[in-house]
């Protein structure tokens, strides 16, 4: 029997190694696999490559992990806002190392990799200092920047419910980066608010179909007190 | 003569009225966001949200906050009857796809060929930070920028050429600022409207690019 | 106030000009939008570029479209099947051109198009015939064509239940082509079997929000003696 | 001596056991499909459809047939709790991603290197039709092959040089033959099983490549 469930967090996450490229799910706080990250914090890794669209926010989550010194480099669109304190002082200090994506290239590029694709031309960023050096072209009088899929060893996400299979449903905003991370990591580990049994599921609403999960762990929610 | 720059709800009212009935739109952080308020009731315009929401509203009364429903502003929103959620791959497709009608933009600087800056001051010390700016300039069908005529400094933000990275080329069709709203052609930058009591020479003198009188 | 549905099928299909790039929803039959295509065939319309997994089956249908001598071209993955007379006829005769895509590749480059990326370098079909004169590309070791996106001006689709604004959600297998479809045409036309009112569709359960949906017309569902 | 090559269900059968727990698994048109039925109670194996199905399960009792509820093959299915549905550019996207354990195909040969033909025989007059064969070919991480040993006519399948057009490249990773199992190595091909009675020579000789005798 098949129970991607079954396993411990602290198991789950233990595959994860250094130098590891690891991509993040959430959109600020919404969707952010809190817990996971602080699983992660706890194994004391190093070298690590993030993939999210931000650079955490406050103390907690994903700022927790890049405070903690466990981070090489992240891969992100949106690194600054008013409450990313931890990042700019890595990054003032030359502590970390940052590539900017524009939104929509970090998604595409996300899919391109879920979707065996080797490389894509996109409008977006082209004359922009952001594909500065990259190969470009006109195709039907529109001009293009060629990007390259993001792959990731681990992807972390958090999605509302799951089942033993692996299945997926999200909740809301929370949905955000979710279904196409898992679609483009080796290895994907959701955490859930609840897990129900096979079939508890109706397979038309299923996002994130259990082929692109290998592991599922349990975080009963609570009221959050995070800032959205 | 004298005359009073519109406020800055007085610019996303006039930029409101230009939005038809039925449109896709996506109104960037900051000064765009006011436009939702102005919307006129008797009109359907669905609101898109990078981070997966399509036609949200207003924002939730105090205390039914839900940190999982947010707009990509990160503030608290709420869903009409009729409204989607979908993953940032669909979303950015509708943009770069070309789904969008209209997004309006914030801007540090437009040029007279349409170009927008509106992501990075090229300051030294700054962290660069880009979100979906290029996105929505390339992808939206039209592209409005909503903007104060000037910098605080008295700097004209209608420029000649950019001297801010460019975020997108070529991309802008029509600027709302404080004191006129501007249509970006392949003749020039044609004023059609500006506040009563400015004279084109003065407004003019507060531009960094030659405009084309088409108020009359 | 936004309704979608308020047309006639007649007036709404009257937009489609002779020389149309259509594409048309289904696999085999089902998820095709039969009654849509029969709209279709009264147009008299000539010269269309049909766009479809398939290339028709049996006498009805799409296969009734081919017939119908409106159809200068097909695009498919699959056109020679058991039933596929009609077009085997007309291919046979020289009366119909074909361009044959790998239906992966057929999926993936009408995605390409809803998504507005310029190119795609794909793995399928490399080194094939389906492959010959296309440009190709060793990336990170691995070999891939580059393929360009497919648009349409029309997309006819099948779907279970839409509200005025165009959401569509669609029932078991007929999903198929009809969510990349409709992102990938100009104008999408969507036969639903049920309207419901605004916010009787669960904005977590939509699958093709109404973004992508310019027509819908209720086509009442008839229990069907179609062959699958 | 003599020996009995193995009936379809009896390739299918062998092909089964191989299959493991947990694997994601496409089972091309015809004969592959013959798979499902010999897969055993004690796994759960989940079977991918192109048509945008994951999970399905055996062909209704009679009178529960859905025309919505399909396979790839267009033969009427069922879902298993657990299973779900999907668009074309997801399924794809299991496909092409390498998110399939496993996917089994028809041959109408197969080289020495793995190159595999099972889409056209070439024929002029014929109508080419490839559907998802070469999606699978070059996407799941391990591509199975099961075939007959030789055509009808006695002509060898495994061949040192296609003459078939290519359906993919360096593709096939196993092949389940009426005769013996035959793993593609760097090597070379190597036969790990064979039907009792058949010597390796009189193997070899219906072969059109060089075979190496891993049975030992």
């Amino acid at each position: 029997m098949i129970d991607k469930t079954q396993k411990s967090m602290q198991e789950v996450l233990s595959q994860i190694k250094d130098g590891a490229t690891i991509m993040i799910g959430g959109f600020g706080t919404a969707g952010q696999p809190a817990e996971l990250i602080d699983g992660l914090i706890d194994l004391k890794v190093k070298d690590l490559v993030i993939i999210n669209n931000n650079a955490g926010n406050g103390d907690f989550g994903l700022a927790k992990l890049l405070k903690s010194g466990a981070v090489r480099k992240i891969i992100c669109s949106f690194p600054r806002q008013s409450d990313s304190w931890v990042f700019d002082e890595l990054y003032r200090a030359g502590k970390i190392e940052l590539e900017l994506v524009p939104q929509g290239n970090l998604a595409c590029r996300i899919q391109a990799a879920g979707m065996g694709l080797g490389a894509v031309f996109t409008p977006t960023g082209f004359g922009t200092l952001l594909a500065e050096g990259k190969e470009t072209r006109n195709i039907d009088g529109k001009d293009y920047v060629l990007e390259y899929p993001l792959k990731a060893d681990f992807a972390l996400i958090k999605a509302a419910v799951a089942d033993r299979w692996g299945n997926l449903i999200y909740r809301k905003s929370a949905r955000n980066f979710g279904p196409i991370m898992a679609m483009a990591a080796e290895v994907t580990i959701a955490q859930v608010a609840d897990i129900v049994p096979l079939g508890g599921l109706d397979p038309e609403h299923i996002i994130t179909p259990g082929i692109f999960v290998q592991h599922v762990v349990q975080v009963p929610a609570i009221v959050s007190s995070a800032q959205a | 003569m004298s005359y009073s720059p519109l406020s800055r709800d007085e610019i996303a009212k006039r930029a409101a009225k230009d939005i038809p009935d039925g449109a896709y739109v996506n109104l960037g952080i900051g000064l765009p966001t006011k436009i939702a308020k102005y919307l006129p009731k008797d009109k359907e315009v669905f609101l898109h949200s990078e981070n997966g929401l399509l036609a949200f509203g207003a924002p939730p009364e105090a205390g039914f906050e839900d940190p999982e429903l947010i707009n990509a502003g990160k503030e608290f929103v709420t869903m009409l009857d009729g409204g989607s959620f979908f993953h940032h791959g669909d979303s950015f497709a509708m943009m770069r796809g070309g789904h969008l009608d209209i997004c309006v933009l914030g801007a540090f600087q437009v040029a007279a060929n349409g170009d927008l800056a509106n992501w990075s001051t090229g300051a030294l010390d700054a962290i660069p930070a880009v979100g979906g700016a290029m996105d929505l300039a390339v992808g939206a069908k039209k592209v409005f920028v909503m903007t104060n005529h000037t910098t605080k400094e008295g700097e004209p933000k209608i420029v000649d050429t950019l001297t801010y990275p460019v975020t997108g080329k070529h991309c802008v069709d029509r600027v709302y600022t404080d004191l006129c709203v501007i249509d970006v052609t392949k003749d020039g930058l044609k004023v059609t409207e500006k506040v009563a009591g400015l004279s084109f020479d003065e407004l003019q003198r507060l531009t960094g690019a030659p405009l084309i009188d088409a108020t009359k």
